[in-house]
């Protein structure tokens, strides 16, 4: 299954990327279990900060579906 | 095409005084209104460990902060007595003395100005996915965070 | 003599948004702003039996209202955070539509700023000496009176 | 004794003038008794939301002295 996966500000740094497509292995369908997965591959810090966006809405649990755009959010700074 | 309704909020760089003129005039037809309200937020040059910031570089989630933009003109105009609301945000660079943000809110009445301006003003800060580097004399930089949020998480 | 430290109030006519844009551009050479708060009260066409205001005439008690606007600035000054504040009033005719009050506080952040301008607003609107007649349609008038004050009195 | 009088909005329109000069008899020098003494002089209504400012101080009561300045105010209307 593939997620469509965005990074922002810090994050979009430390990955190096502001996008890809991922294509999930069996087992890491749970929101929880994708954060930690991505922060495994690119070595992310500061997980305390962090915020996920599932369809551009925030969410910290729930499935991962096909088709999802998952967006990983560092602290907001507007204004 | 969830986002055919929501208005445009994001501006390149600063945002002008001739454009926040223009706004104003654009009321003027509207003899209803008795009130206005204006926010602006503008670049400040912080010292940070002996640095001075001299711009900040606005990135965002466009249209995640556009749904929440409008969620939050929506949630106002059931809250307060409303007559416009208006929210428009830099992307890109802003220098020091530069305005980055700009809050228009018009009621027939002063209290539905000010406490629409104020309660949007907190959940641009708080609820709106846009990311700012501050950017140092020297080059260097450093990812500004609203703190409120930052204190609320943990 | 005594006037000689207060700052310019009264602007004849409305005031024009291109004013307000050059305000907010001789600001921008104060970097340790972060935040602009600004008001406006623009005359409101109301319906008073059946008749539309189309303007109102404004006049004031010109020396005392320079003095009350003045201590009503000090008082921001002491009790908030502030880095300016500024205060304009029209004298004479200003039509449905058209600006007739101009607040403008300036502070490193929001608060002191959002804060500054409501205090400084409802001072304005109770202690400054300003009149305003009414003029409808069809040339006949009647006096404003804001009624907090009013109200306060008996 | 000469006390400068001047009168603003709905009272200017009763007396019909913006200010004047009044000299002051024997026993009219209290403030109460002064803004009674201008009511009656132009018949003036509505003295429950007039306020009195003594140079350019509001003040219900006290004296008036030689050269002060009375205005007549009516409801405040600005904003």
């Amino acid at each position: 299954m593939e997620i469509k996966v965005k990074y922002f500000g810090s994050i979009a740094e430390e990955t190096g990327k502001a996008e890809e497509t991922i294509s999930l292995q069996n087992g890491i369908s749970e929101v929880q279990e994708f954060i930690a997965f991505i922060f495994k591959k690119y070595g992310l810090s500061d997980e305390g900060t962090v915020q996920i966006a599932v369809n551009q809405v925030i969410q910290s649990e729930g499935r991962i579906q096909y088709g999802d755009e998952v967006a990983f959010l560092p602290p907001y700074a507007g204004g | 095409m969830n986002n055919k309704k929501t208005k445009k909020v994001f501006v390149q760089g600063a945002i002008s005084p001739e454009k926040i003129a223009d706004s104003i005039a654009s009321h003027q037809s509207k003899t209803e209104i008795g009130a206005h309200s204006i926010f602006l937020g503008q670049v400040r040059a912080d010292l940070v460990d002996g640095k001075t910031v001299k711009a900040i570089d606005y990135s965002a989630y466009e249209e995640m902060a556009e749904k929440e933009i409008h969620k939050i003109r929506e949630a106002a105009f059931s809250k307060f007595e409303l007559t416009c609301a208006h929210i428009y945000h830099s992307l890109g660079k802003v220098s020091t003395g530069q305005v980055c943000l700009f809050i228009f809110t018009s009621s027939p009445h002063r209290k539905g100005a000010n406490d629409a301006c104020q309660n949007i003003l907190e959940a641009v800060k708080t609820s709106v996915p846009i990311f700012g580097k501050e950017l140092f004399e020297d080059e260097s930089y450093q990812w500004k965070k609203n703190e409120d949020i930052v204190r609320n998480r943990t």
